[in-house]
């Protein structure tokens, strides 16, 4: 085996750490972006605005204050304590909560697009057809935006995978709970451990092509039937 | 079903005012282009909103600007064929069509797959991809998947537009009757006289935004006699009929037509128009008309530059169109005798 | 005339006033200096990047390029980091490396000493005092010894092992006291620079050096904790 | 236009084949719906790819398998109504109007703008949204958009389908003129025997993917004349109206016609449907209609349940049609005479 | 004034910087967009995946390999130095390449994705009507995907701006020259001077916000006509 057990470990890691963001965004962006694309609210730009707004600052530094904002004195640390769920920091749900968090306008943007292009006549129709709004939404829309989805989750799930900057700062870089593979690649990296580097990185981006190719290859496919 | 609607909804250069209340399960709606057809079933479906007004169902109120009630369109029941058919293009036609059955409680679903399709020729179609249907395939998946929804009113703008005469007409009665049999009301846009005569009851006819009248299909028939290429359509119920050389004897109240066309049912539908009728004043001799009827003027009207001659013929009611020229040389008063001349070929029975 | 910096990050706050110190005597000149992790100039060096000077905190990097015959100076040794135990909610003063068993500390913050100097001293030291079994489990590693730092400071971790030069900081200095971990626990953190290839023919390069070994300079390095070369 | 066509295209389920040689400017096609007439003009338009066949245009070939040309769509110079209008959701309605016009060389830009926008009825409409037009305004500007872009060959899928009788009868000259003064020839879709006849001289017929024929519109209305509801139209060139009482008399060749309507023309044309013309052995009496002519019988033919009667009146030929009953009684043979009658209000002067 | 003369300077180069990024990527990122959109070849999942991929790497190491590519012995820096260019390391222009490199898939997936919703017919349309294709791109694509370009130059700008890694790597951090904003609030964290960091963390926050506002609005003002 050319990869050692803790690169092993952190490849696992970070493929559970991307799924899981990428299902809870998927769960909490889709509303988010519908809103976003429906909604007629003055708050709308604002909403999208704030959105975005987690892009322009350095992972790095999101991840400072997120470590202010999760720790014993910071707001959400109070709550998630109140709540029983302890301090975040260093755990796997406290990457995946800061993951989230950042990655949010890689889901939502996408998404708020294709909902856009749909119109408001494939809703109209399925409404004189008897479909409530939330019908509607599962047996129209979801099915119109089946490539904005697949964008949405590709460029969440690698933006998930490829982020460090947060990872590194609020992960605390513990073997198997939050030392994923881009934290494990820049390791090496920094250690000089070259060959290593090489060798981790080239089977992520092997991994990943992979599953592009994959994914890519399906959305041709049902490109062909819209 | 009854409808009461008074309505207003402005676009920038364009008002729409309707206020009609009304009892009919066909009703048409007839306008010129850009009469505002389209905007107001709109309103009815629910999609549209009106800017001020009230609209009644059966008693239900759909929506109301004093009452502040906007009842949702998924909640109305309301079915609808767009005039740009608006199939959902990641379903085939079989999902298209069964996506409102699918959504209409078990026991209301009235109208079954089979019987629609094979009406609407849809037949091969039901696997296929909604893009790679033709123009009048599209229409006939929009109206059946309409109809299959069982809905409480059904609209309908310009359902047959994009069809052929032939299949035009097979299923213009399967409209009525689904409306009949299953008591599903219907309301009919079209620009066509002739659709608006075999289609519907009642008739809101409109033209640039105003409702210029609420009617029935027989008086816009009348009224439009003049104007129209078809003329009046004369619309007869005759008997079975019986061979009779190369042609179809029908018998129609006391009197008999003979017809060059036949159907196999007991009771028939034959249209007519107004125009294939000639007057005589005496019998005339070696005629190529088939059907010389005696009949009794029993009054006239007027549209435009054409006399509408309405005739007792054994009983039956036909109306006639003639110039006054003719009124005068034949001195066609109320009262007064003529005969009738009408060609074998000039009935279309009516499938159904 | 300029010259290009750079420094590790923990010679933040002894540089700058280093350097105002050298403009008193060289007032037309400009001294750049860019702070950063000592490995990242390492590789950006061999690449061409355009430092006259290089301060590492980890002499192995000013080596290497050495040897790579990528400096335009010896290698020399600047100054000797010392490591502490601090934290910000409890008393350090009166802990030891010992302490660090105590169950109410759950989270001990150290630089990973996989690449950092500190961290790697810090892993020295816990080793030697025979720790390191006890507290791997509630380890948690900063990048570099300033994020462990904070690591800390927002007590995410209870306690973290970090330099002495940044407890000096006014920033953290505040919050208490710390523990000085003897020197023996631990190979010497020794730090070095060197004159690159890039500042060979610099003579400012050369009297920026020359101006490390000042009285003054060493006086500023010491009050921020370092101890020099040479010196105990 | 000179038109050679040879092509073959496959889909699942329906094959189309076409093999065509044709002259003329005003060219129909014609069959129901499904019958391929979309995929037809959508691989003359070039977005289609016949599986295999040539195209050739006026000498230039299109495409060619053997050859291996396809020249691109926009290089055809064949410029289309879609059957779904397809107008750019971006643009208002001028610049909808004009897109291919300022694409269009300066010198070969023939057509311009006002007149058309006044014949379409558009002139409130030009700075308009697209997304807020009706369904006629939007088939309106997307015939004017390829108008405009003066296209060596115009192909119209359905161009009228949306529209009112009235607004249909306005624009069908206009469009034929559009073809005679401005040397566009068209290729016109319907479904409509009415249009066919009015809009077109040589037809392809298409009945389930294959071109059952090519014939003129003359022909084909005579083959449908049985089984269609208009009949066989008659299409007469008549002279300069006078007042004659309340009617007017056209000079028709050697006759006089009388008709209800009228136009201050020079020319007219006028329609007049093979059912509205009843023959006579004998001279009738007292009769409502008011032309009575007296004819040659030319020839009969027969379609379907209806013989067709070719008739000289005065040097004009008229169709009547009749059933075969009619024919033994009346013994209407080539060369014998018949009396035709016709009701004044039987005639539709053609705008134009 | 709250902020530093180097503040400033850093704020302004990424102004540039992420102003140069978007537009060089809106010229590279169109077409590549266009043709995945459009293409019917077998190449097409192995390229969409080729641009995806630059997401999976953390940063700082795709920084590593950047600057051993373009450093004096890699083979761009060969190509630079053969073509006249220098070497790209430590220079502004290097920085844009970087970034144009790293943020590809942010361009490309929101335009691939707006340009297949479009469908065949309006090109066809604009064919029969006499557009050479080129044309109808500008004439008809353009203006149907503006909400595409937007969604897309959006993620590009901030995400250059929030950019880091790479640009710590490749850039090294040069005042004037490669210090962006981004690298510059990370400085003031590492040197723990929380309150430069803060304030200039907000200030970024702040100018983002209303910039993102502005275009939301211009965005919902559009979306009405379509
Ligand atoms: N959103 C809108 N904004 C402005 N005007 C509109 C809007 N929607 C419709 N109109 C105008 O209102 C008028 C009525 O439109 P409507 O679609 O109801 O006509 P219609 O009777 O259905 O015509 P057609 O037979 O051509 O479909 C038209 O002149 C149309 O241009
Ligand atoms: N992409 C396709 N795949 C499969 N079948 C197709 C495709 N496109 C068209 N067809 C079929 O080819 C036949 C001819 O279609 P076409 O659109 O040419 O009909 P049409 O004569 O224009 O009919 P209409 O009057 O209804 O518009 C139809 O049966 C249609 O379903
Ligand atoms: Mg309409
Ligand atoms: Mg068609």
């Amino acid at each position: 085996m050319i990869l050692t057990e803790s690169d092993l470990q952190a490849i696992w890691l970070t493929v559970r750490l991307a799924t899981v963001v990428t299902v809870i965004l998927l769960l909490v962006g889709t509303p988010v972006a519908w809103w976003l694309a429906r909604s007629r609210s003055r708050l709308k730009g604002m909403i999208g605005a704030v959105v975005a707004l987690p892009l322009v600052l350095p992972p790095s530094v999101l991840g400072f204050y997120l470590l202010l904002a999760m720790g014993p004195n910071g707001p959400v640390g109070h709550l998630t304590r109140a709540l029983g769920l302890g301090n975040l920091p260093f755990t796997f749900w406290g990457l995946a909560l800061a993951s989230v968090f950042y990655s949010l306008p890689f889901m939502v943007q996408p998404l708020q697009n294709v909902f856009e292009s749909i119109g408001d006549r494939p809703l109209e129709v399925a409404a004189t057809l008897g479909a409530s709004r939330l019908d509607a939404f599962f047996s129209v829309v979801l099915p119109l935006s089946r490539r904005g989805f697949m964008t949405a989750s590709i460029l969440t799930f690698a933006h998930t995978v490829g982020e460090f900057g947060v990872v590194l700062m609020i992960g605390g870089n513990i073997p198997g709970v939050t030392r994923v593979a881009s934290v494990q690649i820049y390791d090496h990296v920094e250690a000089l451990e070259y060959a290593s580097a090489h060798r981790m990185a080239a089977i992520m981006l092997l991994f990943s092509f992979l599953t592009l190719l994959a994914l890519y290859a399906w959305r041709a496919d049902n490109g062909k039937r819209s | 079903m009854h409808l009461t609607l008074n309505v207003q909804k402005n676009f920038p250069g364009f008002h729409l005012a309707a206020d009609v209340s009304l009892s009919g399960d066909r009703v048409g709606v007839f306008g010129p282009s850009g009469s505002g057809k389209s905007t107001l079933v709109g309103m009815l479906a629910g999609f549209l909103k009106p800017d001020a007004g009230e609209i009644l169902l059966n008693g239900d109120t759909l929506f109301s600007t004093s009452r502040k009630i906007n009842v949702r369109p998924d909640q109305r029941r309301i079915a609808m064929v767009f005039q740009q058919h608006s199939l959902f293009p990641h379903m085939n036609v079989r999902n298209n069509l069964l996506y409102g059955y699918r959504r209409c409680q078990v026991d209301q679903r009235s109208i079954h797959l089979d019987t629609l399709v094979a009406v609407l020729q849809l037949d091969d179609l039901l696997e296929r991809d909604i893009t790679t249907l033709s123009g009048g395939q599209q229409q006939r998946v929009s109206l059946g998947r309409a109809i299959l929804a069982n809905p409480r009113l059904l609209l309908m703008d310009e359902p047959l537009s994009a069809l052929d005469d032939t299949l035009r007409f097979q299923i213009i009665p399967y409209l009525k009757s689904v409306s009949s049999e299953f008591g599903i009301p219907y309301l009919f846009i079209s620009h066509s006289l002739v659709e608006m005569r075999l289609m519907t009851d009642t008739v809101l006819a409109f033209d640039k935004g105003a409702m210029v009248g609420q009617t029935t299909s027989e008086q816009l028939a009348r009224d439009r006699m003049g104007s129209s290429q078809v003329g009046y359509i004369n619309l007869l119920n005759l008997g079975r009929a019986s061979d009779n050389g190369s042609l179809y004897a029908y018998p129609w109240g006391a009197a008999r037509l003979l017809l060059s066309a036949a159907s196999d049912r007991d009771h028939s539908m034959a249209e007519l128009s107004s125009k294939d009728i000639i007057l005589f004043k005496q019998h005339p001799e070696a005629i190529s008309a088939r059907n010389l009827l005696q009949c009794t003027v029993r009054s006239l009207f007027n549209t435009g530059r054409r006399i509408g001659v309405e005739l007792d013929c054994a009983g039956n009611t036909l109306i006639s169109e003639v110039v006054q020229d003719a009124v005068n040389e034949l001195g066609i008063i109320p009262g007064s005798t003529v005969f009738a001349a009408v060609k074998a070929s000039a009935f279309r029975i009516l499938p159904g | 005339e300029k010259i290009t910096v750079a420094a590790a990050a923990d010679l933040k706050f002894a540089m700058d006033e280093i350097v105002t110190g050298f403009n008193k005597n060289h007032s037309d000149v400009v001294v750049e200096v860019i702070y950063g992790s000592s490995g990242k100039f390492f590789t950006q060096i061999q690449q061409g990047a355009p430092f006259d000077l290089y301060f590492s905190a980890d002499i192995a990097y000013p080596r290497a390029l050495a040897k790579k015959g990528l400096a335009a100076s010896d290698v020399t040794p600047y100054a000797v980091g010392r490591i502490v135990l601090w934290s910000n909610s409890m008393d350090t003063t009166h802990m030891t490396l010992a302490s660090l068993a105590d169950p109410r500390i759950t989270k001990i913050a150290i630089a990973n000493p996989k690449h950092a100097p500190y961290g790697k001293r810090a892993e020295e030291a816990l080793r030697a005092g025979k720790m390191w079994d006890t507290v791997q489990s509630k380890l948690v590693f900063g990048e570099n010894i300033a994020h462990t730092a904070q690591f800390v400071q927002t007590g995410n971790a209870q306690i973290g092992i970090i330099a002495l030069s940044l407890v000096l900081n006014p920033e953290l200095s505040k919050k208490g006291g710390y523990y000085l971990i003897p020197d023996t626990l631990h190979l010497p953190l020794e730090q070095a620079y060197i004159i690159t290839k890039h500042g060979a023919d610099k003579l400012l390069a050369k009297q920026f050096a020359q101006y490390m070994t000042s009285k003054e300079t060493r006086r500023i390095m010491t009050r921020y904790g370092f101890v020099l070369p040479g010196e105990k």
